[in-house]
């Protein structure tokens, strides 16, 4: 009995041993110790040394409520000195935006702030399935405090935000507070614009006439693209193309080139990307639907971008008769197309409607004679806080490390029929990119609420900037704002014109609007040759004179009249400043000598008026933010001698 | 002659205590009707025994707790059930017997029962025979009951434990459980 | 027979000791399990951001209760939990000095008691420049008056 | 050499005023020891050899004792930990686990003990019933045992909700619909268990309660109960 005793009193000790072992060994210990060792190599005094605890570090972030213990292996996260160091020690980039006290890690980073192991913290696990995110959807965070306006911090998240506007997602899946919007053309008429072997081809697959487009492909069986097409085009046009009466095939590719229109549209893969490639356009629609509409395309679909032309109707036939001839795809051979229409002839009106309502296309595109029944997909709304158990990954064997609610977004994205056959969403064929860039977008849709102190939005929200009277309708017209900014509306693909009024001169802009040409050397002429009428630019200009104009300018009208710019000693004085002391030729020309990085200065007095070019010089980021002109801060007498240089610098002829 | 409170307190604790420790004697306790030799002190006999029955448990439970850590899962949320949601091990029996019938009978009546019957059992079984034995053949019936209540009670435990998937569908240990 | 006796003996007295040693080591165990390894309470010591953050003067923190004083470049940061009854004491710039609102405790600009019913003076702080250009501050340092963190402007 | 070791440790006034006597050598010390001590409460002075065979009883009661008193030292401690509140109860399982010295221990103790202590308290009980160890004078006592057994699955139940992870939740909200289907008072019976409609905080609270305080006072009595009616029915069982 005491023998008994005395051995199971030892085990006792030996299990009680092993206790505090088990204890005492924590898995953060070995990187506090590396840490420490690096720190001597870094050049840790001995006082830094001594203060390298071996604890558990913790950030308690009461109002976002959280705790996050990355620090007690993320050891050097606010060190400048650990760089270059490997991970888990090395610094923080963003430091000084995000401090650690206010916002800690996992706000941003996710994972599991509690835990002091790799594979708890970082994740997932059985009890924490949200996973640390990866780089690639790090952003989707970002939205918690600063909204989707980020543009540039957040520029994934911003792509996926337009994406998802522009995908037509909102079509098949509701988002609260976001606007359903059917984003494709409306299918009202579409007998009268495409040909039935077209559309029979292109719903098998869109990608395949324009690789670009945003349709995506519903891998349809030849039948249902058959039945589909058939209820599309209920009756097949019997007129022939050819009656079209064509006009000069020379004269139209003079006009095409002169109207810029490559500006917009591309044709084999070269030109703008704001309208469809137009290489094959001829195979898909009607001539006569080609001149109704370069005649007046906004009023076959008023959401277009395509600016109204003041083209002749004989302008127009030229066009159309080069398009007709030089746009079509060779390789389709003539009898393919009759038995095409032929195989859509037999196809089943009936089974097409039932498939266009299955397949949610009135989410889109208006529909003759189909109801549209809302949103027939998952409503998206806090898809961010999805659970992973609600997450079916079907058949796919998946680990459990890639068990996570990005991974299975993005691999929807990617392949959205992957995990169940039979499954409705088509397939939009995104690279790795635009699927990263949607699932960081769906990510950021949660309802997790941070405190209103953590707030703060960095972008600016869409404008609603939205003219009337006869300038709203000249803007309208031209779609002048599908390329050029106004008070925060519109593309970055031209000047922003806020303030145009107090910049350009009226007779430069009468002159510009009629034979646009690139102001910067560099740059291909985009500016589109809009056919716009005299009187037209007539209430351009008076609009841009009296609404679009900055103060800062206009007050300069004083001091400018006092300035002795036509003196020839003040102009000799600018001359050079402008190419010795500043040496402005760097960068911009006149009379084509000089670096082509700014703007051509030639002529510059003729185009700009005065008062913009003293205000301009003297602070060139207080308009253009981003300009990469220096701020050189020059003195009144020297800005006064430049401006007059400026002035005299005429083309020479 | 009048007797006093403190006198009568002490008379009356006289007539109560019939017996007083005297003395300790060396030498067996007169046990009526028994031998002697059929006792034995209680030190160190049973206490060093008690002590390492401690020990045992003790190592018992620091075992377990060095090799298997306690569960938890993710926070409770109300919103996302697991399924199937299981109540503890020693209540599966009862959750079984629920996915039966009604639950009145499963959840109510029948443990309800049990623990009236059982507290019972000495009021019915009166016998005098087979007191501290193991499985004494006077008790056959006896223990055949209650052997089949104990493996009822387990039999349940079992099969609502690993026998039981989602919504509550019956799926063999080595069977898989559909993933939805 | 006695040296097997003997040998028994010892053995008990080895079962007691492992005995011994394993409940005192669970005692033990015990206590340092109640010693907490983390805190649910702000940090003692803290970053208030860049120097060039608080311009020439006494800038009150309201967050860390504490000011931070610019005297030229030179930075101190004192408590702004008063001595007497933890009141927030007001700078008064016009006069120099802290002012109580609660019991009337002044402080001089150099937190020393001048007036009203605080027993001590108000504590500096040790303040440090980080690596990262950050004014860091250690709440459990006291420093006397006369230790200055100096930036060259 | 060891003689004076043993004689500083063990003849000094302290050490005997804690232990009366010295080595009990003699039937009459270990008599003593036993009376003069605690254990007269519990134990007799002397006892049949045959009840201390292991096989009699397995030792299973007193293992079911021990591991109530292994609950209790470890919940006590635990407590120190634990907040009973929905947003801080499961960060203490985290804290208990990532951060605090020997909290993953205490807790897995705590556990396991809990579950051992289900299955070996039914195991005491099918033990005294399969040695008839219930009949008289002894009904009392297995009636109190039955309720004990009861008393270790409210227990067990209680603390199952603590950790407030979706095992816990769960299991409760299954159990509190159980506790519905009762006749004419379920309802207001589970609004009383839970606090409310929902298992939340209330319920949380109140499981809690009933965890630290309640049925372990509850347990405490019954086993002093049960421990006491042990002695006073004379011992294990044995045949006549």
């Amino acid at each position: 009995m005491k023998r008994i005793f005395v051995i199971l009193s030892f085990l006792i000790l030996l299990f009680y041993i092993w206790q505090i072992w088990k204890d005492y060994n924590r898995p953060y210990l070995v990187y506090q110790k590396e840490f420490k060792e690096l720190l001597k190599q870094k050049g840790g005094g001995e006082a830094e040394l001594d203060d390298v605890k071996f604890v558990v570090r913790q950030r308690w972030l009461e109002k976002l409520n959280r705790v996050d213990r990355c620090e007690t292996c993320h050891l050097g996260v606010e060190d400048p000195r650990f760089v270059d160091a490997p991970q888990p020690y090395t610094t923080h980039p963003d430091a000084d935006k995000h401090s650690f006290e206010r916002f800690g890690c996992t706000v941003c980073h996710g994972g599991q702030g509690l835990a002091t192991s790799v594979e708890d913290a970082h994740g997932p696990t059985e009890d924490w399935y949200k996973a640390i995110s990866s780089d690639n959807f790090l952003e989707n965070s970002c939205s918690k405090c600063h909204g989707d306006f980020i543009e540039q911090e957040a520029p994934v998240l911003a792509k996926g935000r337009t994406m998802f506007k522009e995908y037509g997602c909102r079509g098949c899946h509701n988002v609260q507070g976001l606007e359903r919007v059917k984003v494709a053309p409306p299918l009202v008429k579409i007998g009268e614009k495409v040909k039935i072997d077209w559309l029979y081809r292109w719903l098998q697959n869109p990608q395949m006439y324009l690789p670009e487009t945003k349709m995506p492909n519903f891998q349809l069986t030849k039948e249902e693209a058959a039945d589909m097409t058939r209820f599309l085009i209920p009756r097949v046009r019997i007129k022939d193309p050819d009656n079209f009466e064509g006009g000069s095939y020379a004269r139209g590719k003079r006009i095409l080139s002169e109207s810029r229109c490559v500006t917009c549209h591309s044709f084999e893969g070269k030109g703008g990307d704001i309208g469809p490639d137009l290489a094959k356009v001829s195979s898909k629609v009607y001539p006569e639907w080609l001149f109704e509409w370069i005649k007046n395309p906004q009023a076959m679909r008023p959401d277009t971008l395509m600016p109204a032309y003041g083209f002749s109707d004989q302008d127009i036939r030229d066009l159309v008769a080069f398009i007709v001839e030089e746009y079509i795809d060779l390789e389709l051979e003539d009898d393919v197309i009759q038995q095409n229409i032929q195989f859509v002839e037999s196809a089943n009106v009936g089974r097409g409607k039932e498939l266009i309502e299955k397949y949610g296309c009135t989410g889109c595109h208006e529909i003759e004679g189909v109801e549209d029944r809302g949103e027939i997909g998952l409503d998206l709304t806090a898809i961010g806080d999805s659970h992973i158990s609600r997450m079916d990954f079907g058949m796919i064997e998946v680990s459990h490390e890639e068990r996570t609610v990005p991974n299975w977004l993005y691999n929807k994205m990617k392949n959205p029929r992957l995990f169940k056959a039979g499954l409705k969403m088509p397939d939009f064929t995104f690279s790795d990119l635009e699927a990263e860039a949607l699932t960081t977008y769906l990510m950021s849709r949660s309802k997790e609420v941070v405190p209103a102190s953590y707030h703060l939005h960095l972008g600016e929200r869409p404008s609603d900037y939205n003219p009337q009277g006869e300038f709203g309708e000249i803007l309208d017209n031209y779609r002048c704002l599908v390329c050029h900014t106004i008070n925060g509306r519109g593309g970055d693909l031209a000047p922003d014109i806020s303030i145009e009024g107090s910049r350009v001169k009226e007779k430069w802009l009468k002159d510009f609007m009629k034979t646009p040409y690139a102001i910067r050397p560099i740059l291909v002429e985009r500016m589109p040759r809009l056919k716009i009428s005299d009187s037209e630019v007539e209430t351009l200009y008076s609009y841009f004179r009296t609404t679009l104009v900055d103060d800062r300018v206009e007050k300069l009208t004083g001091s400018v009249k006092e300035m002795s710019l036509k003196d020839p000693e003040v102009i000799s004085l600018g001359k050079d400043l402008y190419y010795n002391k500043y040496a402005c030729n760097a960068c911009h020309q006149v009379n084509l000598k000089g670096g082509t990085i700014g703007p051509d200065l030639t002529s510059v007095g003729e185009r700009l008026r005065t008062e913009w070019i003293v205000y301009y010089l003297s602070d060139p980021k207080a308009f253009l933010k981003r300009s990469i002109e220096p701020v050189y801060d020059f003195t009144e007498k020297e800005l006064e001698a430049l401006t007059a240089f400026l002035l005299s610098a005429k083309e020479k002829k | 002659m009048p007797v006093s409170d403190e006198q009568r307190m002490s008379e009356q604790e006289k007539d109560l205590k019939s017996y007083g420790l005297m003395n300790l004697v060396e030498g067996e306790t007169p046990h009526v009707g028994k031998e002697p030799e059929e006792m034995t002190t209680t030190w160190p006999h049973l206490l060093v025994k008690e002590l390492n029955l401690f020990y045992l448990v003790m190592i018992f439970i620091m075992g377990m707790s060095v090799f298997f850590d306690a569960p938890l899962e993710e926070m409770a949320n109300p919103s996302v059930t697991p399924n199937p949601a299981k109540a503890p091990w020693y209540f599966l029996g009862l959750q079984e017997l629920l996915s039966w019938g009604p639950p009145f009978w499963g959840g109510i009546f029948v443990p309800t029962v049990g623990v009236i019957i059982l507290i019972l059992v000495p009021y019915i079984d009166r016998s005098r025979v087979g007191t501290g034995l193991w499985f004494h053949p006077s008790r056959r019936l006896y223990n055949i009951l209650f052997t089949v209540f104990v493996v009822v009670f387990i039999g349940l435990i079992i099969v609502g434990t690993f026998m039981r998937g989602p919504i509550w569908g019956f799926y063999w240990p080595w069977e898989p459980w559909p993933t939805h | 027979m006695s040296s097997e006796h003997d040998r028994r003996d010892f053995l008990t007295y080895l079962g007691w000791f492992a005995t011994l040693g394993t409940f005192g080591g669970i005692s033990v165990a015990s206590a340092r399990y109640m010693v907490p390894n983390i805190l649910y309470e702000p940090p003692k010591s803290y970053k208030i951001g860049k120097p060039q953050d608080y311009p020439e003067g006494v800038n009150f923190l309201p967050d860390k209760r504490i000011f931070v004083v610019n005297n030229g470049g030179n930075y101190k940061v004192i408590s702004a939990v008063c001595t007497h009854m933890g009141c927030t004491p007001r700078w008064i710039a016009e006069k120099d000095r802290w002012e109580c609102p609660c019991h009337g405790s002044i402080f001089n600009n150099k937190g020393v008691v001048i007036g009203g019913p605080a027993p001590k003076p108000l504590p500096w702080y040790e303040v440090t420049l980080g690596s990262d250009n950050k004014l860091f501050v250690n709440e459990d340092r006291i420093v006397p008056f006369s230790q200055v963190l100096t930036i060259a402007a | 050499m060891i003689e004076k070791v043993k004689n500083i440790v063990f003849q000094n006034r302290f050490w005997k005023s804690v232990f009366r006597h010295g080595m009990p050598v003699n039937a009459r010390l270990r008599s003593e020891a036993v009376m003069s001590n605690l254990f007269l409460h519990i134990h007799p002075v002397k006892i049949y050899k045959d009840s201390l065979l292991f096989r009699k009883t397995l030792g299973l009661g007193l293992i079911s004792f021990y591991l109530f008193f292994i609950l209790c030292i470890t919940g006590i401690l635990l407590m120190f930990y634990y907040i009973p509140h929905v947003q801080r109860a499961y960060q203490d399982m985290k804290d208990l686990e990532f951060a605090v010295s020997f909290g993953m221990i205490l807790r897995n103790m705590h556990r396991w003990g809990a579950h051992s202590m289900v299955a070996l308290v039914f195991l005491h009980m099918c033990r005294v019933f399969y040695t008839a160890g219930y009949r008289h004078p002894r009904e009392f006592n297995w009636g109190v045992g039955v309720i004990l057994f009861v008393c270790t699955l409210a227990l067990s139940l209680t603390g199952y909700l603590l950790p407030w992870d979706q095992l816990a939740f769960w299991a409760i909200t299954i159990v509190v619909n159980l506790i519905e289907t009762m006749p004419i008072i379920g309802d207001d019976l589970r609004y009383l268990v839970v606090g409310g409609t929902l298992v939340g905080q209330n319920a949380l609270i109140r499981f809690y309660v009933m965890h630290v305080m309640v049925l372990p006072l509850l347990v405490t009595m019954l086993i002093a109960v049960h421990f006491w009616r042990i002695r006073k029915d004379g011992g294990l069982a044995r045949p006549e």
